[in-house]
């Protein structure tokens, strides 16, 4: 089995994430030993953002580290796990809220594939970049 | 050349009333200005002409009028005529500059106010008693018109109120100078003469008496005041600042021309009641004052608490306390239309005299803040803080008083105080606070509203600052004034023995 | 010609070169210079504060150690009145000159940096330099009638700075309060004028300490009683000068007004009236019912003052009532005659109090808040302050061998030469109290935990911390001063028992204090003392209460009264007498509706009507 | 984002007192109402604060990186020629990302008027200063300070200050800067909380100027679209600040003392600290809604009971302010509308010329402005973080809309405090 930045590579649609774990130098915590849950946003949700943003984060690894750490979450988390919490605490230290009722919510975004299992950890597709606060 | 003083107003007056051509608003105004700014140049040239030697009467102009009546064209002028003279020239010019530029019917209301300076300075001017009198009766009928054309509300009721109350005056006064002409035994009513007739003292004392009820209307002191609040309240601002700095100085000079002039002796037996009268004036005015919300109305009764200052300078009868009273007389004129034109302004800014609806006035840039400071200043001139006119004048006649009648001083003192009391909840409440962002989009005060302001606010605090310039003028006449009488307790008094003695005068009085 | 002695003979020239400043400050008024800011002004009086500061400095120089000298300029001559201004040049006059113009140019750097914020720099710097005129014109002037302007001149420049943020309700109250209470204490000054002037034909102090003399030695005689009444009118007015009960009450809502001013008002502006007052003492030293006044009130101050101090939760109202303790203290000491002493404590007091009121709003700028509670924990940001806090305590109370502990000391010996055993044990309970109430202060600011409020706070800038730390070195250096011009009145055989027992006084306040809220925060020590005692001082003895209900319920109800009696009684009844009826206006009413030419006619008709009645008053005869 | 009108017909009005206020927010519009006149106004007063703005960041960074523990510095707003001709991050040819299409050196304004001031003269720079012919840097200070005191709006930047890294960080700098020193190093040894306290206070300083630096070329290119005809509603305004402030969101905040030759980093760029969260929303926090009252305005006594007894009570803000005392004593936005009225474009000069007194009263009618502006600002604020925590505002999903519509109450719900001037601004003649 891959694990989630293998994942990544691999399937359609994440080019922007990866780009963004590359530059942020994110690889090899992202490959490591795990267990990790990550969130992961499409190339779509990466377009929503309005210009510019993606391009001055890319610019700025540590910053672009904080808002992808945003993303992940220590720790197996399948949705069936989720489902009883409020919220989990991301690897940025800021918690994400999380939503499991008729619709799987994370934050303001919604997860469009869930429980992708990595052999480090889980992925779920999500199709907004979330950030804190 | 005196004359001048009287027919040169009088002249432009006619002129702008009956001339056939036609004149804007703006240049009768100036016009109007023109005339006064003459009067008061002649004024100032009157001042170096003055000799400060001569204790009496210089500079005198006599023609035969009517022998028959008594009646002469006799004028004169000494110290206090001179200073009284010199506030009617300035806040004449002062009041024309002060009136609105947009007012209706100018070339009437400029005409009579021309016409009630040349009048004024007439009585000022006048030795024989019948003319002074007719000068003094012949101003009401201006005056009824420019407060009932041009007041605000209620000012039918209030010009006829005055109209009675001047009227009813003129009568007491009129009785007074008959009685002394008949008894002093000549049909000339000329003040010589008059000056010169032996009356005994208790005969003297009624017609004394007679005469201060007549000028106590004019000045005026309690319980004779209540025209006053609403002639001044009612008067426009040019109209109250000739009602208040000259036209009540007619009932002061009255008093000490022809009643401490004429009957010292009486004066002096009726002084320690005269002193009494005068504190209680002071309190009266000052206290009622605290209470009042129009800013015009505390204003009104501030002067007749001023007035009784004034009252007790005369009482007092030393030669300190008459310079002092003089000058308090010119210090109150300067001031009170230093107030009168402050305060207009404010009403044509703000569109309310009311205390309870002004704020923040100060704040530079959206409220009057020249005026606001000016409105300090003039509040605390009339408190008489020193370094300002109103300071000096009421000392003198304070320290000049004291050792004469020590309580009543000490009163009027506690006066001062209730003074502060309401001109700080004056300036409290009109120049300081938070302006109201509703209704603060106020007109911008303009230069012409401020000329005069600078002008009278220079004056009062040069004259501060150098007060002899006011007090010399007046020094040899109030001498001449306290040597009248032949017994002491005048102005030598400023001995220990007598001071002691009066200190226990007082404590019955 | 420009030696030492020409600039003392032209040290008149001292008041005029701050008047001078203050005069050209109008320009920057916001309605003149408007496309620049304001702060030239406070630049400018800068630069005359250093002038009349040099030019003290020279001038003092010159008289060190010579007779005193005397100047008298003309101001008015009216009658029998002859009103000259006589100045005198002394080492005590000009020393006081240069204290006050070295504490005024520092209270202006360091407003420079308080009021860095400011628009209103033309106003604040005009109205410093007022003062700071007032002030040395006071010290230099000999004479009771100017004083007395100058003191009036004051209080109406005391309004003004007061009322400077004039868009703040409070600080209008205050203003008015100030301005209102300090005019009553004039006005009873005013009277005292007067009325000595016919006893003594002179304001001068010199000549009146004569006169005095002559009085005593008896070839001048006067009523006991005259001599009571003057002499309480001239301690009644140094009274609301100098904050004590119970007028008291404006300094505390003075506090309203900037800081910067507060330095001033509290270290030098409340101290003329003790001037005047140690001025007066000769004449007022002639009636025991005056020296009564005074000790009594100054004792009442001295304790009750401090005790208020120390209950009250406001930074600067700490300080306001300990002015009023030590102006008590003064206060005892002109009426036991110890002029010497108490003028020594006039400087200490004003030197010491100043850094105090520097340092407290130096934490006070960045801390935002005045309240000590929410204080606390700021020695380790703070300590520059701190230090200069404590060097501050140390000067104003009687710790050995700082500055506030030699007049405490000279004024403790001369009461034990005198036997008044219960005036020593006032100044000592006072100084103890006091002492008690500024440690607190420190503890509650500096000690303790951090706050929200103190969480952040670095020292402020440099121009509020290089003068207070200036200030703290001139506070250290009293001591030497006191020395140097040997300013300490007693011959110097200090009563070792009487020192000891003044530094025990101080060591009791400290330590109490210290236990209670530097060592070991005690979260609520208005326990230990009951609730209603603890309320009594913390609202100060219930002072504006007790005005609401006499003073000013007075004057309120009575001007309603009168204004009622006027409108309803006195015009009532002359309309009643016979004019209503004319009054009702209806007669004439038809007039204002007319046209000109009706005006005209009327006013014809009027002058027949009165020539008429002229004529017939005449034939009647 | 994009303006597209999106209607929610799903949901039912709003019953808010300020119910029109929100429903324009939800429509995609700003609190400030579109009228040409405000969008006259917000363009000319963003020109006229972005010069000083040029000032204040280029001095804060000068400040923080140079002058930096300077015992006496008197001469801190004496900036160096090196601070002046500092390129813009987002503006002039060398930026990345160029938010304004011109230089990026100290804007052309700015620099006549540090050269000649109001008088027109060329005096030398302390005259200048002396008579107050300047830019008021005292104004930016107490902006810093706000955010400085008001500790608890920028959490994880505050936390940073306290740890040992950003200590021993501090520690080189001070002992770098102090070298050769003894008195000063004796004092650190004593004291070392107080020097502390101070670099804590210096990294704010960089911390705005690093804010500003981007509002400037933000508001001058606004300025500039106003002026060829491509901005024409207040709304188009408010979306070009919220494309900024996203666009900006990610960059990096940090603090980097110059000493000799060499760059001490107090706080590395590394550690992450972004633009939005450690900058702007705690500057939006502390500047435009908290700061403190004004000393002129509340009574500071004690028992008077005017100062909240909790910093979250503060709202003293622009957004907050009587502008009317502005020009007197104890009103300390005047120095910033005394920046601004230097540099006001002609249009608003006219414009103010014909309303209330003019001349006279242009420092209140320009505040009152700038208080419109802000009130612009801040709704680019509420939309981007809308934006970034919640939904579209075209977002079929009901319960979705109704969590944005319960934001912008929530948002809105602080401006029911009676001093707000969110009201005032609804009427063109509050002016």
């Amino acid at each position: 089995m891959p694990n989630i930045v293998e994942i990544a590579v691999s399937t359609e649609g994440f080019s922007t994430l990866v780009a963004a774990v590359q530059a942020a130098g994110l690889v090899e915590a992202l490959s490591g030993e795990g267990p990790l849950t990550v969130f992961a946003p499409t190339d779509d949700a990466f377009a929503k953002l309005p210009p510019g943003t993606v391009q001055t984060l890319v610019d700025n690894p540590p910053q672009l580290a904080r808002i992808l750490k945003y993303h992940v979450v220590a720790g197996r988390w399948a949705q069936s796990d989720i489902a009883k919490e409020e919220s989990l605490p991301s690897l940025e230290s800021s918690p994400i809220p999380v939503r499991v009722n008729s619709a799987f919510e994370v934050k303001n975004a919604t997860v469009v594939a869930a429980d992708i299992e990595a052999t480090n950890g889980i992925i779920h597709v999500i199709d907004n970049v979330i950030l804190m606060g | 050349m005196l004359s001048l003083l009287i027919w040169l107003p009088i002249l432009g007056a006619l002129l702008l009333a009956f001339l056939p051509i036609k004149l804007s608003a703006t240049n009768a105004r100036n016009a109007a200005l023109a005339v006064s700014g003459a009067s008061l140049l002649w004024t100032v040239v009157l001042f170096t002409r003055f000799d400060l030697g001569t204790a009496s009467f210089q500079m005198r102009e006599f023609i035969a009028w009517l022998p028959l009546l008594g009646l002469d064209y006799d004028l004169a002028l000494d110290g206090l005529s001179l200073m009284m003279v010199a506030l009617n020239s300035l806040l004449t010019w002062i009041a024309i500059c002060s009136s609105s530029t947009t007012i209706e019917r100018p070339r009437f209301f400029y005409s009579l106010m021309l016409f009630v300076s040349g009048g004024v300075a007439g009585a000022f001017l006048a030795q024989n008693l019948l003319l002074f009198f007719f000068l003094f009766e012949i101003e009401l009928v201006p005056l009824y018109f420019l407060i009932s054309v041009w007041g605000g509300e209620k000012r039918e009721y209030a010009a006829t109120k005055f109209l009675l109350y001047t009227a009813l005056a003129g009568a007491f006064i009129f009785a007074g100078f008959v009685g002394t002409v008949w008894l002093g035994g000549t049909l000339d009513f000329s003040y010589e003469q008059a000056l010169q007739s032996e009356i005994p003292l208790p005969t003297q004392i009624v017609l004394l008496g007679i005469l201060l009820v007549g000028f106590g209307i004019k000045i005026p002191l309690i319980p004779f005041h209540t025209w006053l609040p609403d002639t001044y309240v009612s008067a426009s601002p040019p109209v109250a600042i000739m009602l208040g700095g000259v036209l009540a100085k007619l009932g002061t000079y009255g008093i000490f021309r022809f009643g401490l002039g004429l009957f010292p002796e009486a004066w002096s037996a009726l002084g320690p009641f005269l002193a009494v009268w005068a504190a209680a004036s002071v309190l009266y005015g000052a206290v009622t004052a605290i209470a009042q919300k129009d800013i015009k109305r505390m204003v009104a009764y501030s002067s007749i608490g001023h007035m009784g200052y004034v009252m007790l300078g005369g009482a007092a009868f030393t030669e300190l306390s008459v310079v002092g009273a003089i000058s308090q007389m010119v210090s109150h004129g300067l001031i009170l239309a230093l107030l009168f034109h402050l305060v207009g302004v404010v009403e044509t800014k703000v569109g309310t005299r009311q205390l309870d609806q002004l704020n923040g006035l100060l704040n530079p840039l959206r409220g009057l803040p020249l005026i606001s400071a000016l409105l300090v200043l003039s509040g605390m001139a009339s408190a008489g803080i020193p370094g300002l006119v109103g300071f000096i004048t009421e000392f003198l006649v304070f320290q000049g008083s004291y050792s004469v009648y020590p309580i009543a001083t000490l009163f009027c003192v506690v006066g001062t105080g209730l003074t502060a009391v309401y001109f700080v909840i004056l300036i409290n409440r009109t120049c300081f606070g938070r302006l109201d962002n509703e209704t603060a989009y106020y007109d911008k005060v303009t230069n012409g509203e401020r000329v005069p302001a600078f002008v009278l606010a220079a004056i009062v605090l040069t004259l501060g600052l150098q007060p002899s310039w006011l007090v010399l003028w007046s020094e040899s006449t109030s001498a001449r004034l306290i040597a009248a009488v032949p017994i002491t307790q005048t102005a030598a008094s400023l001995q220990l023995e007598t001071s002691r003695d009066s200190v226990n005068d007082g404590a019955h009085l | 010609m420009f030696n030492a002695d020409f600039f003392a003979q032209t040290s008149w020239l001292i008041p005029c070169y701050p008047l001078f400043g203050a005069l050209l400050s109008i320009f920057w008024s916001p309605a003149f210079i408007r496309r620049s800011g304001p702060r030239p002004a406070g630049y400018l009086n800068l630069l005359t504060t250093v002038i009349a500061l040099v030019h003290s400095s020279i001038a003092f120089m010159a008289v060190w150690q010579q007779p005193t000298q005397f100047l008298s300029l003309s101001w008015l001559q009216v009658a029998d009145l002859n009103l000259t201004l006589p100045l005198e040049l002394s080492s005590l006059t000009l020393g006081a000159s240069v204290v006050i113009t070295v504490l005024n140019l520092l209270v202006q750097i360091y407003t420079v940096g308080y009021l860095e914020m400011d628009w209103g720099w033309g106003r604040i710097y005009s109205l410093l330099a007022l003062f700071e005129a007032g002030l040395t014109a006071l010290v230099l002037c000999d004479s009771l009638f100017f004083s007395y302007i100058l003191l009036e001149i004051l209080t109406l420049g005391t309004y003004l700075i007061v009322g400077f943020w004039f868009n703040q309700s409070l600080v209008v109250t205050g203003a008015r309060d100030a301005f209102l209470t300090k005019r009553v204490g004039d006005l009873i000054l005013l009277m005292g004028v007067l009325a000595l002037y016919p006893l003594t034909g002179t304001w001068n102090f010199s000549e009146l300490a004569d006169w005095s003399q002559a009085v005593l030695s008896g070839t001048q005689s006067v009523s006991p009683l005259t001599l009571s009444l003057i002499g309480v009118a001239l301690v009644a007015g140094p009274i609301s000068k100098c904050a004590q009960f119970p007028l008291h009450l404006w300094l505390d809502e003075a506090m309203e007004g900037p800081l910067p001013t507060t330095i001033l008002r509290n270290s030098v502006v409340v101290a003329t009236g003790a001037w005047v007052l140690v001025k007066l003492q000769p004449v007022i030293a002639l009636s025991p019912v005056a020296s009564g006044l005074a000790l009594t009130i100054g004792s009442i101050s001295a304790v009750g003052g401090a005790l208020i101090a120390a209950a009250q939760i406001d930074a600067k109202r700490v300080l306001s009532y300990l002015t009023s303790t030590y102006m008590g203290l003064i206060f005892i000491a002109v009426g036991t005659g110890q002029t010497q002493a108490a003028l020594l404590l006039v400087l200490t007091h004003a030197i010491a109090s100043t850094l105090l009121i520097m340092s407290t709003g130096s934490i006070m700028l960045n801390v935002v808040v005045q309240d000590l509670t929410q204080m606390g924990g700021l020695w380790s940001r703070r300590p520059i302050t701190g230090l200069c806090f404590l060097v501050a305590i140390a000067g104003l109370i009687g710790l050995p061998p700082f500055g506030g502990f030699w007049p405490l000391m000279a004024m403790l010996e001369g009461l034990l030469q005198s036997g008044q055993w219960g005036l020593i044990g006032i100044v000592l309970l006072a100084n103890g109290a006091a002492s008690f109430a500024l440690v607190r202060m420190f503890g509650l600011m500096f000690m303790g935990d951090r706050t929200a409020f103190t969480a952040r706070a670095p020292e402020t800038l440099w121009l509020v911390v290089l003068p207070t730390a200036v200030m703290a070195g001139i506070v250290l250096h009293v001591p030497l001063m006191v020395r140097n011009f040997s300013l300490y009145p007693v011959d110097s055989s200090l009563s070792w028992t009487l020192g000891w027992t003044l530094f025990l006084s101080s060591a009791v306040g400290i330590a109490a204090s210290s236990a209670f809220y530097v060592l070991e925060r005690i979260e609520n020590p208005t326990k230990l003392i009951p609730a209603m005692a603890n309320r009594l001082l913390a609202y100060d003895f219930y002072t504006p209460k007790v005005y609401q209900v006499t003073a000013i319920a007075l004057v309120d109800k009575l001007s309603l009264l009168t204004d009622w009696l006027d409108r309803y009684v006195v015009d009532g009844l002359v309309n009643f007498v016979g004019l209503s009826s004319l009054l009702s206006g209806e007669a004439l009413k038809y007039i204002n509706t007319g046209k000109l030419q009706l005006y005209a006619l009327t006013i014809a008709s009027f002058v027949v009507v009165i020539c008429l009645y002229l004529s017939w008053g005449y034939l009647a005869l | 984002m994009t303006t597209t009108i999106a209607t929610a017909p799903t949901l039912p009005a709003s019953t808010h007192q300020f119910a029109e206020v929100i429903h324009r927010l939800e429509a995609g519009g700003s609190m400030l109402p579109d009228t040409p006149d405000n969008l006259k106004q917000i363009i000319g007063i963003y020109k006229a604060y972005a010069v000083p703005m040029d000032f204040y960041w280029r001095d804060l960074l000068y400040i923080a990186e140079k002058v930096f523990l300077n015992p006496l510095p008197a001469f801190k707003y004496f900036i160096s020629k090196e601070y002046l001709d500092r390129q813009n991050a987002y503006a002039g040819d060398q930026a990345s990302l160029r938010i304004w299409r011109g230089p990026g050196d100290a804007h052309p304004e700015l620099r006549e008027f540090m050269a000649k001031g109001e008088s027109g003269r060329k005096l030398p720079k302390l005259l200048h200063h002396l008579w107050h012919d300047r830019v008021n840097m005292e104004f930016a200070e107490a902006c810093m300070d706000a955010m400085l005191w008001h500790e608890d709006i920028n959490p994880t930047f505050n936390a940073y200050l306290y740890t040992d890294e950003y200590i021993a960080n501090s520690d080189r700098a001070i002992r770098a800067y102090f070298k050769g020193n003894p008195l000063m190093l004796g004092l650190y040894k004593l004291f070392p909380e107080m020097f502390l306290e101070q670099v804590r206070r210096l990294s704010y300083y960089a911390n705005l100027g690093l804010f500003w630096e981007v509002m400037a070329p933000v508001f001058f290119e606004m300025s500039d679209l106003y002026d060829e005809g491509k901005m024409t509603t207040v709304p188009e305004a408010m979306d070009f600040l919220v494309n900024g402030i996203f666009a900006i969101a990610g960059r990096p905040i940090y603090h980097h003392v110059y000493i000799g030759d060499e760059c001490y980093e107090i706080i590395p760029k590394s550690q992450g600290f972004t633009w939005l969260y450690e900058a702007a929303l705690p500057y939006v926090e502390a500047v435009f809604y908290r700061t403190a009252p004004f000393r002129g305005t509340k009574s500071y006594n004690a028992q008077a009971g005017q100062v909240p007894d909790d910093q979250k009570d503060f709202h003293y803000g622009i957004l907050y302010a009587d502008v009317f005392p502005v020009g007197s004593a104890g009103i300390p936005p005047t120095l910033l509308m005394q920046d601004m009225l230097h540099f006001l474009p002609d249009y608003l000069v006219e414009e103010y010329q014909q309303h209330s007194r003019g001349e006279d009263d242009m420092l209140i009618q320009l505040g009152i402005t700038f208080q419109r502006s802000m009130y612009n600002v801040t709704s680019a604020v509420i939309q981007a973080l809308r934006c970034a925590l919640l939904y579209p505002l075209d977002d079929p999903n009901p319960e979705h809309l109704k969590a944005n519509r319960a934001f912008f109450e929530q948002q809105i719900d602080r401006f029911k405090r009676p001093e707000a001037r969110l009201d005032d601004i609804q009427q063109q003649s509050y002016r």
